[in-house]
């Protein structure tokens, strides 16, 4: 089968609906383009050396092309060399790899993406009022991203709006519950809460549920529960990227890529709001999964 | 005759100090208490005690099941991935077949079972220290977790009344200014029952004996093997029940969920005085020990201390809570 | 009449050591058979392969002339073989009465466990053995001799037809000694076939009807116990005849004092002790079982802290809070239990030998120096005949006997001037008994102090030049080398003021039967 | 005298289990390697061989530090967030502070040996279950790491040569044909020093009969404390050149990383044959079970088998391998 193309995708994460859902684009596009795909990513976002290793096993097959999205661009350097010297064109997805030799990055902008939360949390809120981030990780690309993305939009439009709990719940739904019922304990006068990715949003919506308390909530991803959320209400609304395109343009380009074609630079997914009003508008439950 | 008068005490001191350093695991819970309520008022409210008795019940389940292995001198790493793995047994039968919910809480339950039975039969027969035949069994759930899922969590939204199980409360319908969840009602009913098979059934015996002197109890004539995998067995059906709650909780089977758990697991054991070398245990002491731990995570979120700081301070307190405890026995 | 048990050409080999070889043994319905020989003989192997614990390689046991095939130690008792074993077996963390019981627990409906009744029992079996123990006493709160009696309660419990005993009055006093054969007589008249191990030869014509004695895991004869004299039996163990000289006790009135105790308190476990003992003397310590003769050696070596007292070594004050302390003030213990604080049983004979004096054998860089650690081991296997493959042999393989003689190298090695040894010839073969002694009477020849703490009066009157008494905790006199049993059990037996309060005071107590 | 004439082979018998039971586990090695070359042509490669080999010189370096602790009848549990706790000293101390390399390397250590003695006053002194001592410290740690680095990760970009210390190859330079990383270079000096202590030095024997059974060794006047508390510190100075290796390999200090890590080294030592129950262990042996984790690990990635599998696959291996070394232990 090696007269296959083939080409590994290695990511973040691989549990997480996040990744499952880039997957599931690289698969379509396998599909579609007739090469194999492989897809891996660390059990946690912090184990940068386990990438590697996944990253330099990639190597050894010998890939036609290779997508890549690093937890910690410095420290793939090397490996990322190699492949270059070994003429093996590198896709970059996600939130990309910081280095030039990526033939092209299929990446979105978290920070921009978390940004545009803030700015629907605070017009939600009325432009005042305190609020809390239940965030994934606190130390990977993803997570300080999206916490960093929303807490500065915050900082610099929103002067009356007030940030008073920023906890990490590992993206573990039951932790983020446990997470969001002590916030809002601690804070009887909290008029919202951000959920960074899938996890944790629906560790918020749970929390909040469980308390009874009334509280913007705006999530981050879609998957079936945070969808169920919005069109019931309990979620004012969440930022989407667009997973399955990512994962669907990575392969795309890499293809190409390997059969020697040009193949645009920088291949941004984009990102959207979704809340009851679009979220079965055609071009948002494209990029929504379950 | 002196020696049975005088025997008296001597006698029960066995349990006088279990009693003794009940209370000092006691004495730390009431501690932290009392701090966390100084530090803030939000702290000692109804909700929030729900709130912490709820996020104790998956743990105390869980530990409950931990207590009995290490009470057999042995150690069960997988209770966090077969817990997830139960959930999503449920899942399967709930969703994907669509069986009426009973099935479901059957096939948690069973699952879990099976799957302790295996780890007992990995450490009685085959003789594979338990670190490590659950260690393995860890990797082999979180595998299959994901495998029979598809890598995805399965919903329980065609089970209307899936989520009352951790979520509803039986004791709020009759007593409306006590919405104990029905989660934190389950918890206390599995430790009751563990703590009567423990203190008086033969299962709870050999539990115990096992711990203390396993090759003795072979030279007995006891059939070792055969007890000891049923101890497995039951604390997998245990967790199960923790399966059950957490996909309630949830509703949903995540099963990514699970790995790292059986950490806070043990730590609330030994907290709660059970010995990890085997012999000795409560499961009174187990629960006390749990709710030590969920009583702390809370307290200091409600403090919004810095989460590395949070993590600095749980290592610490885990520490002195276990020396206390260790300190009061020297006493006896 | 067809033997009650038959065994024949029982073979047995661990690996390096042929255990058993062509090895013999019958046993009559209602007789007492005793089973003597060295140590390693091959006595516990051959009885634990009879009780289902190991396999033979090869022979055939008949039982009522029957073969039978005893595959386990459950099998064993379905047939209604007992057993005591050698070392004791018990759970420590369970009531006596549950360690009895294990596994055969009166229970009501659905495996629930009826308590009372499992008590009541254990009381039962307690009032015929006239043993005063509580049955809910925890066995690690027990002294070794009521855990040694909670094993015996056990063996009985089975009312077993074949009913072995492995050296069950290593840890016992007189009194319980009597005790145990007033139930062996019992059981005797009631037509169970006993089988009794043991290195005190007394015991031969108190007890036994006949006498089967083993040499090398091999079969020497068997000579009924009334008409054969002991020294017969003896040589037929030892493959020699023994004398038994007792040397003229030296004179010390005017050596140094080595060691000065005075004032030592510890709980209701030792009140008040003061001794001293001086340059090339052997003191004697008796006591009936439980009278803290061990609890004040453990005191002395700093293995327990002191509530009070004072301890001065070559008149100089030492302050002793570790045993290490100690050791560096020139003082060795032996400790009566080997099993737990004598030997790291996982390792073997060398580096136990040379545990207590690595530093001796430490050069630059803490870089060991093994030849000179093999010389010093094989130097005391051959001085102590430990039988042993070869100084790497793991110490737990070895026979109780010549797992204590490697205790006693061990601080033979380590050369101090205060020598304790508890119970040091608790399971030593009458030969290896006898080189014991030699050996601490050398010991002190050479100006070595040397305390004896014993249970067996024979070896105190033997061995002592002085003879110190305890009864319950207090120091009741020192008698000179000569006193008669009687003026030592008259101060064994002394009370003082009941004793007050202390968690060890059902043990205390029960010392007095 | 039959005995003391048999004598002869049975003296070896204790090594030569120890040099089987090597063998054995090479056995499994060698099995897999086989199994994987056969199954893929792109596994058993120069290229592959050394990556794998740089695999295994993180885990591999923190198995032997493990191995050390379990030998004395503890386990360790913060040997991961210990490595990475170290990796931020060395990184506060050459970026932060911009001091030279040798600094570096020596705060590592210190830090690693620091932390160990810790564990151990926490063990030996006040007596407190090293599962617990050690879990405590796993996280106190690793809120420290994150502490120290405000939660991001420092790049050692300041320091030239420091990726050397992992990445670059002194038996490269002199054979060309022969590019191994300094980093397994490094591995072998560590394992080859370990095992040197073990067998050859007072503090190794005392390792040993602190396993066998402490109380007799205290009984024999030894300061079983104190050497308890030196296993430890060494045990940390180990973690220590783990920290290094990973932080030079990964060219930063990532302080997240590290939680988990222990699972892996524990797994290693016991597949290398050193018993939970202390008292009986090789460094060979545990060396020999890194290997086998990573070659499992990459060959498994090699044959795109899907990551779900792997996890079971792996589960499975290592009950599997575990289990062989006792049968063939069983045999002799
Ligand atoms: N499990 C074992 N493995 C190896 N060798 C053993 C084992 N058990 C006993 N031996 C050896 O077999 C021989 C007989 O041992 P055994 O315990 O039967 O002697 P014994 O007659 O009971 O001596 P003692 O009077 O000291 O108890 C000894 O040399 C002993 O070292
Ligand atoms: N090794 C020990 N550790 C703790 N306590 C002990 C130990 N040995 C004995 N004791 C306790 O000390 C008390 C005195 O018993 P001890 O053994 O010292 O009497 P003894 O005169 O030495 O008799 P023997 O040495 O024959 O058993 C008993 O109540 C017993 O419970
Ligand atoms: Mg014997
Ligand atoms: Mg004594």
């Amino acid at each position: 089968a090696q007269d296959k193309m083939y080409i590994p995708l290695i990511s973040k994460g691989f549990q997480h609906q996040f990744w499952q859902a880039v997957k599931a684009g690289a698969d379509k596009a396998a599909a579609d383009l007739g090469v194999t795909v492989t897809f891996e990513g660390p059990d946690s976002e912090t184990q940068v050396d386990r990438q590697i290793d996944m990253l330099a096993a990639a190597l050894a097959k010998k890939p036609a092309a290779l997508g890549f999205a690093a937890l910690d661009s410095q420290a793939a350097i090397p490996l990322l060399q190699q492949a270059k010297d070994a003429n093996i064109p590198v896709v970059a997805f996600d939130s990309g790899v910081d280095s030039d030799i990526p033939v092209a990055t299929a990446s979105t902008n978290n920070l921009a993406a978390a940004a545009l939360a803030a700015d629907k949390m605070a017009e939600l809120i009325g432009g005042e009022g305190k609020i809390a981030l239940v965030v994934h990780d606190q130390t990977s690309r993803t997570g300080v991203d999206r916490r960093d993305g929303f807490v500065n939009e915050i900082k610099e439009k929103y002067p009356k709006v007030e940030i008073v709990a920023i906890e990490y719940g590992d993206g573990d739904h039951l932790k983020s519950t446990e997470i969001t019922k002590a916030i809002l304990q601690a804070n009887p006068d909290l008029k919202g809460i951000f959920g960074s990715n899938e996890g944790s949003a629906i560790g918020v919506v749970n929390g909040v549920k469980e308390m009874g308390r009334q509280v913007v909530i705006v999530g981050y991803d879609s998957g079936a529960q945070q969808k169920q959320a919005i069109r019931d209400g309990l979620m004012a609304g969440a930022i989407t990227q667009n997973p399955v395109g990512i994962g669907y343009k990575t392969v795309e380009a890499a293809v190409k890529a390997a059969k020697g074609e040009q193949v645009e630079k920088n291949i941004d997914t984009g990102f959207y709001w979704y809340d009851k009003s679009n979220i079965d508008a055609p071009e948002i439950a494209a990029v929504l999964y379950d | 005759m002196s020696t049975v008068t005088t025997a008296g005490p001597a006698a029960p001191a066995g349990r006088f100090s279990g009693a003794q350093h009940r209370l000092l695991a006691f004495a730390s819970l009431i501690i932290l208490i009392v701090v966390f309520s100084l530090a803030s008022p939000n702290f000692l409210q109804t909700s929030n005690i729900i709130s912490i008795l709820q996020a104790t019940s998956v743990n105390g389940v869980l530990a409950v099941a931990s207590t009995l292995v290490i009470i057999t001198g042995g150690i069960d790493l997988s209770v966090g991935t077969l817990m997830t793995f139960c959930a999503v047994c449920t899942g399967v039968v709930l969703t994907f077949l669509g069986m009426p919910l009973p099935f479901g809480v059957a096939a948690a339950i069973l699952a879990g079972a099976a799957s302790g039975t295996l780890s007992g039969l990995f450490v009685a027969k085959l003789k594979i220290p338990p670190f490590i035949a659950t260690l393995g069994m860890m990797l082999i759930l979180k595998g299959l977790s994901l495998v029979i899922s598809g890598t995805k969590p399965i919903y329980f939204n065609a089970t209307p009344g899936f989520t009352q199980i951790s979520q509803g409360s039986l004791i709020g319908a009759v007593i409306p200014a006590l919405p104990i969840p029905n989660g934190v009602l389950i918890l206390f009913l599995v430790a009751l029952a563990a703590s009567f098979v423990l203190e008086r059934t033969v299962l709870g015996r050999f539990t115990f004996a096992l711990g203390s002197n396993e090759e003795a109890v072979r030279l007995s004539g006891v059939n070792t093997d055969r007890w000891k995998i049923a101890v497995y067995a039951l604390a997998g059906g245990i967790c199960g029940i923790a399966g059950l709650l957490i996909a309630s909780r949830l509703n949903s089977a995540q099963p990514a969920l699970g790995q790292g758990y059986e950490l806070d697991a043990i730590a609330a054991v030994v907290i709660g005085g059970t010995s990890l070398s085997g012999g000795r245990g409560t499961i009174i002491g187990t629960l006390i020990g749990a709710l030590i731990m969920s009583v702390l995570a809370n307290g200091l979120r409600i403090l919004s201390v810095a989460q590395e700081w949070q993590t600095v301070v749980t290592g610490s307190i885990i520490i002195l809570a276990v020396y206390t405890d260790i300190l009061r026995r020297r006493r006896l | 009449m067809t033997a009650l048990v038959s065994m024949s050409g029982i073979g047995k080999s661990f690996p390096g050591v042929r255990a058993l070889n062509d090895a013999r043994f019958e046993l009559q319905a209602g007789e007492v058979h005793a089973l003597m020989g060295e140590n390693g003989a091959g006595k516990s192997t051959l009885m634990k392969i009879l009780a289902g614990i190991y396999a033979r390689d090869e022979g055939e046991i008949l039982l009522d002339g029957r073969p039978a095939e005893i595959s386990s130690p459950r099998r064993a008792q379905e047939l209604g073989i007992g057993i005591i074993h050698q070392e004791l077996n018990l759970m420590p963390h369970l009531t006596a009465a549950q360690n009895i019981f294990i596994g055969r627990e009166p229970r009501k409906r659905f495996g629930v466990l009826d308590e009372a009744k499992l008590n009541a029992r254990a009381a039962d079996i307690f009032a015929t053995m006239n043993l005063k123990l509580d049955p809910r006493t925890e066995v690690s709160k027990l002294t070794v001799a009521r855990q040694q009696m909670v094993e015996i309660a056990k063996a009985l419990s089975h009312r077993s037809r074949v009913l072995i005993m492995d050296e069950p009055t290593a840890a016992l006093n007189d009194a319980e000694i009597n005790e145990l054969f007033a139930i062996i007589r019992r059981f005797k008249a009631e037509g169970v076939g006993i089988v009794y191990i043991s290195h005190k030869m007394d015991e031969l014509k108190r007890i036994a009807d006949r006498v089967t004695v083993m040499r090398d895991g091999e079969y020497v004869g068997t000579v009924p116990a009334a008409s054969t004299p002991v020294d017969r039996i003896i040589a037929m163990m030892v493959g020699r005849a023994l004398s038994d000289d007792r040397p003229a006790v030296p004179d010390h009135a005017d050596s140094e004092i080595v060691l000065e105790v005075s004032g030592l308190r510890r709980g209701s476990e030792i009140r008040d002790v003061g001794f001293f003992l001086r340059k090339g003397e052997i003191l004697g310590f008796a006591g009936l079982m439980g009278a803290g003769r061990t609890e004040v050696a453990r005191a002395i070596f700093g293995a327990d802290r002191l509530d009070a007292g004072e301890i001065r070594v070559h008149g100089r004050k030492v302050a002793i809070r570790r045993p290490q302390d100690a050791v560096r003030a020139g003082i060795g213990y032996l400790s009566e239990d080997r099993k737990h604080f004598g030997l790291a049983t996982g390792m073997d004979v060398r580096n136990n030998i040379v545990l207590a004096s690595l530093s001796r054998f430490t050069g630059p860089g803490g870089l060991l120096k093994e030849g000179a650690m093999h010389d010093a081991a094989a130097r005391y296997i051959r001085q102590l005949a430990i039988k042993t493959p070869s100084d790497r042999q793991e110490v737990r393989l070895l026979s109780g006997g010549n797992q204590q003689k490697v205790v006693i190298a061990k601080w033979l090695l380590r050369d101090c001037d205060v020598l304790i040894f508890d119970e040091p010839t608790r399971g030593i073969d009458v030969g290896a008994k006898a080189e014991i002694y030699n050996l601490l009477n050398a010991l002190a020849a050479q100006g070595r102090a040397v305390i004896v703490i014993s249970s067996e009066l024979p070896e105190i009157l033997r061995l002592s030049h002085r003879i110190a008494v305890m009864c319950e905790g207090r120091l009741t006199g020192i008698l000179p080398a000569g006193a008669s049993q009687e003026e030592i059990m008259q101060l064994a037996t002394q009370r003082g003021p009941a004793p007050t309060g202390g968690g060890r005071q059902p043990q205390a107590g029960g010392a007095s039967a």
